[in-house]
């Protein structure tokens, strides 16, 4: 991303559930002066919520001591979303991006988390390792692909 | 940030109407709102309300998918209305529709479930 | 602060006047579980854009490569804010302090920052260090005093 | 996190109504619009409504100080209406009450003004 015209925000907090709302919120807010309509703002807040989540009950196991980092940068192309923590990590990413795949049914876990994100941004990565942790890069694109091509 | 449970019974229908927002942190609520209120009375079926529903993630689909088998296991059956188009999605992608019906609106709902 | 009980974040973003609006929102959202009425919530949203507004105007005198933090803090008992730029510091905070006092009428600065912050605040602490930055420390206590003596 | 500005004239005053929020990155387009219109039109006093602002911080302070000077040098008055509570102690720290009037409503302040 072209540096003069980036923005970006770092957020690190307490890994507790009461804080999935306002990590949602703050990301929202911090995206508000882009050309993003009501749908597709929602649609980030939800995949900011589903990795948060999976941070706090996967990552951390809901241990609170741990730390959720969320970083978000944007030019006039596109927003990028990253999350982070220092949790367990994931074992087979490829099973774990499965539709239904979870590891916690008797938490009523849907499984449905990476699905969500990949579904709706544009690039959904997963980089992990067992015992120190994972962390999604999420990427929506503000111009269409069409354009980008002239 | 927050979710607000109402649960009125009409016969043997129990309408949940969510208003808020359906998280993690909020799904523990309703669960245990909900399995309280099947278990402990002689309600058959469930129709689930989420116009006034601001937002969901996947920890809302778990818990949904959780009170149609408590519900289906006692012969009963789950009716979703009202569903915003981000919040369908999540549904379509999760292929629930394929076992939970779903209707535009509660007078639909309800007559669908043979009341109104 | 109690460990256990304490929740706490730290964002870091982009000195952009843009942003201003953005930190008031994310601290209100992170605080929002707390009973803080809706006037002790704008005094506080207020003191953040009090800060977060001379860290962009004073500290990096407007020169968006630089980078602002906010830490915040609470547990039963009070809500700690910090606010933090590595810019120019200040030279003399005793005047800075002053009400009315700015370097930067030329801007239409009211000198009233310090002043609000004091005033809406329990406690206001303010560290500088020419070339090194400025840092801000704020308290609001969530249990009035009395209770305290008991 | 935006301002939107309307402006009305009614004789020789301008009313001027504020509806979001006033910071240091809003003032700006509060001061130039203020600014051109005072000086390309024959205004000469000026009636700030903050009924509909819902936030207010120091730099608000500063831009209302410099259009109080500006319309003053100009021989005219301005008088500021609906001002919340926490904005209201905003004005009594600056000390600006002892320059600049404060009435409950716009219909009183038109009044002071000799207007309705
Ligand atoms: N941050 C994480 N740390 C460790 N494991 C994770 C993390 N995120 C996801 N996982 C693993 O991937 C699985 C699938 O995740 P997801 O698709 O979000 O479904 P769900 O959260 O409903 O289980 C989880 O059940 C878990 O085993
Ligand atoms: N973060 C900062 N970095 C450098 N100087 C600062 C900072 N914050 C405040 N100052 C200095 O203190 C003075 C008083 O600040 P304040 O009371 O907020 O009034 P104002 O911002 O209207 O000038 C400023 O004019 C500036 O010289």
């Amino acid at each position: 991303m072209e540096k003069g015209k980036m923005n970006f925000m770092e957020l690190n907090f307490a890994a507790r559930s009461e804080n999935e709302g306002f990590a949602r919120i703050a990301v929202a807010a911090f995206l508000s002066r882009l050309p993003l309509n009501l749908d597709e703002m929602e649609e980030i807040k939800t995949v900011v919520s589903e990795a948060v989540t999976n941070a706090i009950i996967h990552g951390y196991e809901e241990d609170e001591q741990g730390a959720v980092m969320i970083s978000t940068f944007y030019d006039q192309y596109a927003v990028e979303i990253v999350i982070e923590d220092h949790g367990i990590g994931i074992a087979d990413v490829e099973e774990a991006r499965q539709p239904l795949f979870t590891t916690k049914p008797e938490l009523e876990r849907s499984g449905m988390g990476f699905t969500i994100m990949e579904n709706f941004m544009d690039v959904m990565e997963i980089t992990t390792e067992i015992g120190r942790g994972t962390r999604i890069r999420m990427v929506k694109n503000l111009v269409k692909n069409e354009m980008l091509c002239n | 940030m927050s979710l607000r449970v109402d649960m009125e019974a009409i016969g043997d229908i129990l309408i949940v109407r969510l208003d808020g927002e359906l998280d993690h942190h909020t799904s523990e609520v309703l669960r245990s709102q909900m399995e309280g209120q099947i278990n402990d009375t002689d309600v058959r079926h469930v129709l689930l309300s989420l116009k006034n529903l601001h937002f969901m993630d996947s920890s809302g689909l778990g818990v949904i998918l959780g009170r149609y088998k408590q519900i289906t296991a006692r012969g009963g059956d789950m009716i979703v209305c009202s569903i915003n188009p981000v919040i369908y999605r999540l549904f379509e992608l999760s292929g629930l529709f394929k076992i939970i019906k779903v209707k535009d609106s509660e007078e639909e709902a309800l007559h669908i479930l043979g009341v109104a």
